[in-house]
């Protein structure tokens, strides 16, 4: 299932239900992400962030979303797979994202909640822009989560 | 050929709109061909398409790459590399 | 943190705290395990379990999965691991197990999480044994979490 | 010198006891002697050890191989391989 909203997340008790609608799946691998209150620059040091706004892409989204975990049920042995990614304005502490993968199997649900959070990161419409004081910077791409999404990429 | 161009983060604040209704001409074939027409309408626009390498484009909500044609999509978006949380 | 407890585990919450605990990782990687309502059996065919009873070893319990952990924490840059496995009688649906590493890398939350899952399995000292109606068989190990926690060994 | 010895899981229910302190002979020792004279003592513990691939031990509760020696170790532990959930 996937979910896109601007509402707080609440990971544990979206986990729970989860774990309460998949009772014979005996592995759940789940992914949380959360706003930090401080920012990476490039010399190493580090700034408080007041708040953090994540622009979508109505409509692209969700279809990436299913997309991604369509192909992770592909390739792995799933139950289930859930997907929540919230946009709009974040404070430092809120979860942004949280990913959910069921399986009998421990293997197959690690491997595809990492490779969904590694599709989800290069290839889901999310932009980013953190505010600190009266400044506020689009943040750019990683080329490390590049490098990360590629270890996927499969020969057919 | 009216197509909806969507614009989105730093892109749509430097064309200065997140969405327009354009009828671009028929040797406009390719997304890059749409691109080079494009930069001709304002300066805001050639600004905004300065530098291709940071501009990503989806035809009708699907990612494709600059060559692809255009054909018979309704919606084009630009926008800049995707990013999400910093984990 | 390592937690051996007969109480019930209340995943979702756990979770949560563990969350606010570590407000400065961005990325939180967790496994849960929970009991089946069935067992496989050599034929693939299965039956329905009506409770598990995993017996330990109280004392070795506690030091295995610290020595676990503090390896994992060894192996890669982690904020905190969190583990919390239950002993004793336990019903379908269950949670057994959890597991949550929270890293600055997703990378290194992922792989630490699978690491004591791996290690877990083959080292910790459960024995499993199962009840279905007036039967109840001990559990044998599996060649396959032998292979999975090799993976795992370094030539230092 | 006395030992605790304790079984678990099945090799508990075959020796019938969970715990016990035991004075192995001087000549036990390594694991293996140990066991060698454990398979003496009654046809419960010799039924618990007939196959020792099915045994692991643990000194002072840390894992160990067969061939390690007892030295001054006070807890000696023996049970099946471990098993934990399905997953």
């Amino acid at each position: 299932m996937i979910k896109v909203q601007s509402e707080p997340l609440n990971a544990g008790e979206e986990i729970n239900t989860f774990l309460t609608s998949n009772p014979n799946s005996g592995g759940i691998a789940t992914f949380i992400g959360q706003v930090r209150d401080f920012q990476e620059q490039g010399s190493g040091e580090s700034a408080s962030v007041a708040a953090l706004e994540l622009e979508h892409y109505p409509g692209m989204t969700e279809k990436e979303l299913e997309r991604i975990s369509a192909e992770a049920q592909k390739r792995w042995t799933l139950d289930a797979v859930l997907v929540i990614h919230r946009h709009g304005r974040m404070s430092p502490g809120d979860t942004i994202v949280l990913v959910c993968t069921a399986s009998t199997h421990r293997g197959d649900a690690f491997s595809a909640c990492e490779f969904i959070m590694d599709w989800l990161k290069t290839q889901a419409p999310f932009w980013k822009r953190e505010h600190s004081g009266t400044d506020s910077t689009w943040v750019d791409a990683r080329e490390s989560d590049g490098t990360r999404a590629k270890r996927w990429e499969k020969v057919d | 050929m009216s197509l909806t161009v969507l614009y989105f983060a730093w892109v749509k604040e430097k064309v200065g709109t997140g969405e327009e209704q354009l009828s671009p001409p028929d040797n406009a074939k390719t997304v890059s061909d749409f691109i080079d027409w494009l930069e001709t309408q304002s300066p805001a626009h050639a600004s905004a398409f300065s530098d291709r390498n940071q501009i990503r484009v989806a035809l009708d909500q699907l990612h494709v790459p600059f060559e692809t044609d255009i054909g018979d999509a309704k919606e084009i978006a630009f926008f800049p590399p995707v990013t999400g949380g910093a984990w």
